[in-house]
């Protein structure tokens, strides 16, 4: 039998596969056993409630989607008192993500989440725009991401995984500072800037302008943003973008990734997370793995393959 | 055929097409072979269908479609207008292919026994949303008046909504003007007087569901609508489907076309 | 009769459309004539000598390809003996795309294309390695991007068009860098780092590890790149990144460009090119443009749709 | 059927196919209505073919393949083994789907008319590559050996390879030791001694191509070999096909299999 069990830091999961945020939500129930994942992981929840972006919010491009939903919520205290007792009803650890627009509103959130019972780790969503930084997104400079990670690990003792943003230059760097400021982990990456434009109106397909880019054609930036992270850090990383298959998840662990998360794959298939799971472990027996774990890595430079 | 009860309430199944076939002009209808989800589904939801034709090409994302068609001894049925790339790609399946679907999905619409009469009012192929309502309520002993609105004669597709639940359909068409707004609003206005209806039902027009809310609230009949906005996930994880509702305080809620939807109160829906 | 003239600068082309530099050659005069396009774009030619790099070079992705080919070519030399003359076979403007290592490097090689007739203006690839900072691309960063051109300028009268890179964190900065540096119009933009894993082998695909990214799959970030562009600068732009088809096109200038270059859709349909002159035609004339150059920018913020 | 010269040498035909039918277990054969293509096309030469299925699905990037069958009267054939996602689309085309190929491209064989006798060493499907080669030398009166090594008697297709060329075909096969490198350089040199052939011809096979380079060199016999790589734009534009080929001075140079290729002078390939 093969081993999937998956060590993020201090937690253990079942295995490597959970969703992505803004993917998922209890609703997924209906479809499968939730206990069956490795993790779950909110949707951004940001300090005060947020309406979210006009729409459309979503459209279609070639083998992928771009989104603009503008992370609507109902605020952090509704959080704490109405959704977190509804995601204690599933075994798995619960990462909630958490997306605020200072140091300072990061830091706060953060100290109240480490105080509410239940959750094994808090996901810092710091490629959303930084108000103090005339929107540009604290993941795209080392200083601004490091300070956000380093504001909110003064105040809460939970593990805190920085998810990093491609619309930075220097993903590696960006890495580092998060990895000093004293996160735990880093998921790489959130979407990546895109536009599309309905010619017959001469408007942008989606209400707020641009959006974020994921899905299958997003793969490729992912993976190798992944690849630059996983030479550059010690921590563990979780890769996310455009992973659909056990396949896409291998390559991922291969570069770098301890674990993955898949996101824009459930809108077409809302089995695909459990695919992946089946699938990994039918790889590993093909190939004589004991352990998935020991897939992390495999692929970077001066790693022999281990297992031939 | 009596079912466990699926040990999930949303299923997602490769079912087999058991017919494919177009309507009219601009239509088509498919039926498949999936008796459980049949059983399973009410009037007013809909399922979330993967449109990739026999050889796997298609748009990336679903598309959601209206049960059309339902019930335990029934194959499931959507009856669609063919539009884009997915609905293209649903029209090319032959019998025999699969069709992945994800269902059954949202809020249907609700039927209180007490009722004895109920007006529905359908634009386009907006009444294949409420064909499976007209049978519920034939089942129910509930009689059923249907202003079906179309472009012509071709397009009124009378037979597909009314099936054999014995709805009294009234047609009204752009080709003779009996379409018209203030032709439509005569109409209602007499079968409000004629035989008033216990509740009063619309699909598949912004300038129907207009009138209704106007003409049922003057009679103060209550009255459901079944609303449509561009999905992604199709079950509530994502908030890319929202529509503002008008909230009992008096202000406006997004809510989900995917799970709160897609039928709302008819006075709580805002024209879009 | 629809007008598709586009001025660009000083130089005129007789549509906007012109082949992406790596992806065109002579080589495609046996399938259809090359004096139809708006203009010729050579491969990136080097002051020296390149093998280039080790194979695969190429590898498939999700509605798109990876490519590290690494420039090879047989040096400046060669190229203005012999390569010029056979281009100058042709009509359509000559754009001479140009990689070096250095910005001395890039100024000479200028300076002598400059001297050499035939050549209606040179293409900057400065999204190659700066061999000064550790390989990363001069289009990195705004200083270096518009030293690269500033060299250039000094010695060059020919225009010089600055094609751009996106990886790098701001483009909209780099963009007024090389503006003010004294660029005459931008090309945006060249392929995104991008990396696929053979999971059979734990081994990348490419030779050479990561690869540049395009194809239809690259489409919404070229799109959005060139959407910032036109909100950041004057000069004319260049669109370019996964256009295939008339609406692509289309897409693209009602984004701002002026013109645009289309590279891996011709691996798959040699003749796209002139399918998107020709479905430009069909889109001015159904919609009333009388021409094409009137589509540039319209889906910018605060520009009505003139021919409603 | 007396064609005007293409305008262009080279087309991008959305050609209708006539035949698509398996050929043993691996492999599949189609060919294609493009008589003025067909005539243009010489041996060893290739087109670089878009495989999508009836239903446009299929990999991005075009495949190469050899010309198997060509000439003024004769459909364009191509003989291929069934082996990824882009041969797996080409097989499943219909008589009457259309398939995209855009060429003739490449180099091909040579012919001198002085040569009386040739010989030809393949290995699998690479006797497509040759098949064509076959036939012109039968009309030139040149005499034709084929050493065809195969894994089975099934993979041997030699019906497809001589046609009706009357090539006197030597089958070496896995399945009785007969294609061991020892026994096939055996079989070589009787053929070298009973009837020596004014030039060899080889594809498919790295190890073919070594040991029919030392033994060609040994009898000082011109050879041709067919090489393969991967491809993007098959026209010579792109640089991703090029493969180390030894140059006059003794270095190597690399050249481009789709435009100084597919055919190389035997001793001129590096094995790979
Ligand atoms: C709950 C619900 C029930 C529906 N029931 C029916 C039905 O029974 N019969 C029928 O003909 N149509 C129905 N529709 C509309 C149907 O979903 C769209 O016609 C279909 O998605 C168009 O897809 P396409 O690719 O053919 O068109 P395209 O125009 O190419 O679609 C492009 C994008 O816009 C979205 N889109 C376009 N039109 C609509 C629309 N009206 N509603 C939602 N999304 C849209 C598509 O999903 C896709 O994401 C329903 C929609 C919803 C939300
Ligand atoms: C000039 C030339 C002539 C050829 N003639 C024939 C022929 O007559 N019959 C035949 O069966 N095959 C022939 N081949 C090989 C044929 O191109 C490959 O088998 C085919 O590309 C495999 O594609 P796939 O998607 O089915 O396989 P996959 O393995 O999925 O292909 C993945 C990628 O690798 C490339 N690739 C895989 N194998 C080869 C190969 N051997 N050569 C070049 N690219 C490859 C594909 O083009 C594709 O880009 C020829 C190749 C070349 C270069
Ligand atoms: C509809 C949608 C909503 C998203 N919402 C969030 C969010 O709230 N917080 C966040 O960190 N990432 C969010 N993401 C990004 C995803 O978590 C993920 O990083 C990205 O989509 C790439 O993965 P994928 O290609 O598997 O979807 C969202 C993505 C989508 C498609
Ligand atoms: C095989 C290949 C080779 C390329 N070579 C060059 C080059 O030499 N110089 C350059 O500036 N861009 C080069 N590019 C980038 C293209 O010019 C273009 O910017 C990029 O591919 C995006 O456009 P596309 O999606 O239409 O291909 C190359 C692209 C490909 C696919
Ligand atoms: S479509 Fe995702 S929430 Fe409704
Ligand atoms: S495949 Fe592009 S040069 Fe040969």
């Amino acid at each position: 039998m093969v081993d999937l069990a998956t060590r993020i830091g201090a937690i253990t999961l079942a295995n490597p596969v959970m969703p992505a945020s803004g993917t998922f939500g209890p609703e997924l129930a209906q479809v499968f056993d939730l206990d069956a994942l490795g993790a779950l992981v909110t949707k951004s929840v940001t300090p005060e409630p947020r309406a979210g972006n006009p729409l459309p919010r979503l459209c279609e491009t070639e083998a992928g989607i771009l989104n603009s939903i503008g992370i609507p919520g109902k605020g952090l205290d509704h959080f704490i008192a109405h959704a977190i007792p509804e995601w204690r009803r599933f075994r798995p650890p619960l990462i909630v993500s958490l997306s605020a627009g200072t140091n300072a509103a990061f830091a706060e959130a953060a100290a109240r989440l480490a105080e509410t019972p239940g959750i094994a780790a808090i996901e810092a969503n710091i490629s959303c725009p930084n108000l103090e930084e005339d929107g540009r997104a604290f993941a795209m400079f080392p200083e601004s991401a490091a300070a956000a990670i380093a504001a909110m690990r003064a105040r809460c003792a939970l593990p805190i995984w920085a998810k990093l943003s491609p619309n930075t230059g220097d993903i590696a760097a960006v890495a580092r500072a998060v990895e000093e400021a004293g996160a735990d982990a880093i998921v790489v990456a959130n979407t990546i800037l895109g536009l599309a434009i309905d010619i017959e109106t001469a408007r942008p397909r989606l209400g707020a302008g641009m959006g974020g880019f994921s899905g299958p054609a997003f793969k490729p930036i992912a993976l190798r943003l992944t690849w630059q992270c996983a030479q550059a850090v010690r921590i563990p990383l979780i890769g996310v973008g455009g992973i659909a298959t056990a396949e896409d998840a291998v390559e991922f662990m291969m570069a770098g990734a301890t674990a993955v998360q898949i996101g824009t794959a459930s809108f077409v298939s809302p089995t695909a997370m459990m695919q992946v799971i089946e699938g990994l472990r039918d790889f590993c027996t093909r190939r004589g793995f004991t352990r998935s774990a020991d897939l992390t890595g495999l692929a970077l430079p001066g790693r022999r393959l281990a297992a031939e | 055929m009596d079912l466990a009860p699926a040990a999930f309430p949303v299923a997602e199944r490769n079912a087999v097409v058991i017919e494919s076939a177009p309507v009219g002009r601009r239509y088509h209808r498919l039926r498949l072979d999936a008796p459980d989800l049949s059983a399973l589904s009410r009037p007013g939801q809909f399922f979330h269908l993967l449109c990739r034709d026999g050889a796997g090409s298609g748009p990336y994302l679903r598309r959601p479609m209206s049960i059309w068609r339902c019930g335990a001894d029934e194959p499931l049925g959507f009856l669609f207008h063919v539009k884009g790339r997915g609905t293209a790609a649903l029209a090319a399946l032959r019998a025999g292919d699969r069709l992945s679907v994800v269902g059954p999905l949202g809020q249907g619409f609700t039927l209180h026994p007490s009722w004895r009469r109920i007006l529905i009012l359908a634009r386009g192929v907006g009444l294949a949303t409420l064909a499976p309502l007209t049978e519920a309520a034939a089942r129910m002993g509930i009689a059923v008046e249907a202003v079906l609105s179309a472009r012509d004669p071709a397009d009124l597709m009378a037979e597909e909504f009314a099936g054999h639940s014995g709805a009294h359909v009234f047609p009204v068409l752009d080709a003779d003007g009996s379409s018209d707004p203030l032709a439509v609003e005569a109409l209602l206005r007499a079968r409000f007087e004629a035989a008033r209806p216990d509740a009063v039902f619309t699909c598949g027009s912004n300038r129907l569901l207009l009138l209704l809310q106007r003409l049922s609230a003057e009679y103060a009949i209550p009255g459901q609508v079944a609303l449509e906005q561009q999905m992604g996930c199709g079950l509530g994880m994502c908030f890319c489907c929202v529509r503002p509702i008008r909230a009992p305080d008096g202000g406006t809620v997004n809510l989900r076309v995917c799970a709160e939807g897609p039928v709302f109160d008819l006075q709580a829906a805002l024209g879009w």
